[in-house]
């Protein structure tokens, strides 16, 4: 039988085409994924055959439209192996879905003296939101810290740092700058002992590896669609029923509401609770065909595929002068992160851009990881189920001919 | 008219919607429970007057579609003098034949209600008053809701 | 030249087709409205050649994408004649919108004794987040009556409720259920003379007739994308660039903040302040691409055909026994609403779709004005740019069957 | 090396940005102020030592791309001497040339930027020591950024 692998390049059309004159090399993969055939084919069949607005709808097209809908949050629940399709909520993605948490979880749950332990190196997407929901409230922020240019959690310091006084405890499974994969089952365990609920940060995992967050033990879990081959504006909430049930709503209006009378109004249970006004429930059916599209390669292979080309990448990379990497040196997700001593990141990834290489350049949206780095910006690559070997060649050369140019020969 | 179409508007949910049974309050009722179903706007208010543990009387008032009229009314005929036990047993047969279309043979007029398996959107109507009159039963001060996980 | 109205229903691929062996009829447009193919194949063409992530990115591709972005995010300013792109945010759709304004606006400027003017017709999601900001703040919630039956805001009471107190007028453009258009350049400019900001929501007007924000004067003005043409998980809010520049942000995260320490952080200007993470780019683009279409077909030529079809499906239905019209008699918006007798309107609707017709029926998010016209749902009939007058001949016969079986006979 | 990048990274550019001139603290400054390019955390901070109404010394300190450090480089050996309101001016100029690629006669090495206009994510490289020297001058408290809407 074919593999769905033999030829995956066909399946993702925007990957033949020329950038600048050279074939595209698309190393951007953590800032967002490519799309499948299958998946754009899947928006376009629900908008040519059966939109219609979904709910409360009894008219043949209002019907399958929910079905869909509906089918996708079950196909969502069953890829994160929740108990529940309604512990599935659809948001616009994983910035949406921790403000969701930090919001109404955190909003109800927390006071002054309650402390959030948070890890040094979140996106800002799992920072502000707790600091906002920390100013509102009078809790705490505690960082667990990082060991370093190695890039992994300092683990000794865990139990000196769940306190009782932690209530929540919220970390990336992978770091999107240094590529470090954390233990989630483990921590989730640890705070789980200090009654402290747990919110993972999975935006760089979920295309890129199985996740079941029953073994995880986890209560909270988010994601965006654009991440793992799904399209933009779509991505979701895992929450355990229980928690949810218990959550005030986030945002208000049309389809959340059990009753609404001019002075008040009750509230549906999850997940209609939290999702106020018309779904983007087209993208979610988008999301239903990607979980279908990894399932279909082996989330456990895409793991070592892409595993296998950042160790490649970085162990090739090492070679070159003046270059620092950052993140583990050993297993690690699909990327990698490194600086050089006299080119800053920006000329890089504008001089492979010529190259028809697409790299990320900055921050990373992890400015205070970088700092505590003493580090402003890094280049990073990162890699998806289509990428080559052959594109590490491309990428190597493209930073040769770089220090190269800025007089800083290999 | 197509075949799932009078299957569900059978002649018994249409008897039972344009002359519904037990419709009103009784003055003597001891419970009472009130239902909505949120998403269309249905309302069903259920009255009990409980004679230990047996249905002596059972009312329904309510706003709705015919397929939920229909329940309510007939749902009345056959829980008087039901005991609160058999009652929950009837309602699980009830569901079964709303949510699989399958008839077991000694359910007389509920049977009518299979053909609401073809339409998942009015499995709610047809359950409102259900869900009030086993909150009634059960003494359950929360109003019912078609929207809880439990449907 | 041939008129993009000549073969208008060939644009739309989902109306090709059978619903219980009779050809659609799609009268559901104020639940959401069907994707012309150009729409569609926007979509199609950015996930295929120009998908990566916007901002911040270096490369060819995310050049590209942030163009298209934010030439869309032009398009739809121009579309409304707001006076700057950076007026327009884009949203998930209407709802959010409003919950946007109420929690950011509301939150910063409300206070107890102040009072929010809304109108009895508004929306569940231009109401419910009113009144959780009222909680939040200790303002008080005032509704400016409707006048019954005929539908219209009972202006003759707008002076009295608009005293000095009002900080907020939040009104509806179009009704959703009465088809009521409101004269909403008088109500702003009433409003401006108390000094209260005003909220319209533009959820059944921006697809339907010409827009004008600086000629209709109001500070803020949310919609959907799924109502005018365009896809789900887009929408806008408008807002006058002095006060979002003022507003704290909403949701928090990446790609909204300008610095981020471990314990605070500084925002960047309005639009990104309001846009936390990856926003839904590819949808904005087909937000753009409907701006287009609708313009081809021209807005002041989509009012009349839209308004003419509800005006003649309004008499036709009429005549029929037993039926309650509500909305205005004369001047509407695309969609008429009536309530049987003696049939309920969920029956109504099952009977249509057993005609091939897509109706509405329930409270539409409506339940305190239809409290106040003492009803619990009426049937909703909404027309679009490719609905004809036979299909307003096939919505009245299939009404009298209707009647007919339940023994009303007309 | 397409045209448009050698257009970009021009000798002077080049040379700037290796051996970077008034690069540091002057200890005699009496303005200073701090720009940061949040998109990709760029920073400069520019010093200034006023004299009347002229730049008697300048100097900055800062990361960031080689387009940056060769920005805030050069525009330190041409706004020395000038008068605040010919600062202005020539930032006006410099922004023209930026943002349209053309280049006008007189405008000596900083017609080198010209090349900046087709990469329209590097304008704001160029600019960001510009607008902390401007702050500056002004006297204006707040940080400069390339997120203003000034830009
Ligand atoms: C008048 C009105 N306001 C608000 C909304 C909410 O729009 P959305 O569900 O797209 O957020 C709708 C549509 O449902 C509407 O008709
Ligand atoms: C680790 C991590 N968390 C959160 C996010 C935010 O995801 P989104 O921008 O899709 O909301 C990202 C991606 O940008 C990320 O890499």
């Amino acid at each position: 039988m074919p593999s769905p692998w033999d030829r995956i390049r066909d399946e993702f059309p925007i990957l033949n085409q020329q950038v600048n004159g050279r074939p595209l090399v698309y190393l951007d993969n953590a800032a967002t994924t490519q799309k499948p055939r299958t998946v754009i084919a899947a928006l376009d069949r629900f908008y040519a055959q059966d939109n219609a607005n979904v709910h409360r709808g009894l008219h043949a097209l209002s019907m399958r439209s929910t079905n869909h809908y509906e089918g996708a949050r079950a196909r969502v629940a069953a890829f994160i192996n929740a108990e529940a399709p309604e512990e599935v909520i659809f948001t616009r993605g994983t910035t949406e879905s921790i403000n969701l948490v930090a919001s109404s979880w955190g909003g109800a749950n927390l006071r002054k003296g309650d402390v959030i332990l948070l890890t040094e190196m979140e996106h800002h997407s799992n920072l502000v939101p707790w600091q906002v929901v920390a100013q509102r409230t009078g809790a705490t922020l505690r960082y667990l810290p990082v060991t370093g240019d190695e890039g992994l959690l300092d683990l000794s310091a865990l139990d000196r740092m769940l306190t009782p006084e932690v209530k929540v405890f919220a970390f990336t499974h992978v770091s999107n700058t240094l590529g470090t994969i954390n233990p989630v089952a483990e921590l989730c365990a640890r705070a789980r002992k200090v009654g402290a609920v747990t919110v993972i940060d999975a935006a760089q995992s979920i295309g890129h590896m199985p996740i079941d967050v029953r073994a995880i033990g986890c209560d909270f879990l988010a994601f965006s669609g654009h991440k793992m081959a799904s399209v933009t504006g779509i991505g979701a909430l895992y929450g355990r029923r229980a928690l949810l049930d218990a959550m005030p709503p986030y945002q208000v209006g049309g389809g959340m509401i059990s009753r609404v009378d001019f002075f008040e109004s009750l509230w549906k249970p999850s997940p209609e609770r939290f999702e106020a006004g018309t779904p983007n429930f087209a993208d979610a059916v988008a999301l239903g065909a990607s979980c279908d599209f990894l399932d279909s390669l082996g989330r456990q292979r895409i793991r070592e595929h892409d595993g296998r080309l950042a160790r490649a990448a970085y162990e090739r990379l090492a070679q070159l002068p003046g270059i620092r990497l950052i993140g583990p040196a050993g297993e690690r997700g699909g990327l990698v992160s490194f600086a050089f001593k006299s080119v800053h990141a920006h000329d890089v990834v504008t001089f492979a851009d010529e190259d028809g290489i697409a790299l990320r350049g900055g921050h990373h949206c992890n400015q205070p990881l970088m700092k505590r780095l003493g580090l402003t910006s890094t280049v990073r690559a990162s890699f998806y189920v289509y990428n080559e070997e052959r594109e590490i060649d491309a990428l190597v050369a493209s930073m040769q001919r770089t220090l190269a140019f800025f007089g800083l020969e290999a | 008219m197509s075949a799932e179409l009078s299957d569900l508007y059978q002649n018994v949910i249409l008897d039972h919607n344009r002359r519904p049974r037990n419709r009103g309050r009784i003055p003597s009722a001891n419970r009472s429970a009130h239902g909505d179903n949120p998403s269309c706007g249905d309302q069903c208010d259920v009255f009990l007057r409980l004679d230990g543990d047996r249905i002596a009387e059972i009312s329904f008032e309510g706003s709705g579609c015919a397929i939920s009229q229909a329940s309510a009314s007939l749902m009345t005929t056959q829980l008087k003098g039901k005991t609160a036990a058999e009652a929950e047993k009837l309602y699980g047969q009830f569901h079964e034949i709303v949510t699989t279309g399958k008839e077991p043979e000694d359910m007389s007029d509920l049977g009518a209600f299979a053909g609401v398996h073809a339409f998942p959107a009015r499995i709610k109507c047809a359950t409102l008053s259900w869900h009030a009159a086993l909150n009634a039963l059960r003494g359950d001060p929360v109003p019912a809701t078609t929207e809880s996980h439990l449907d």
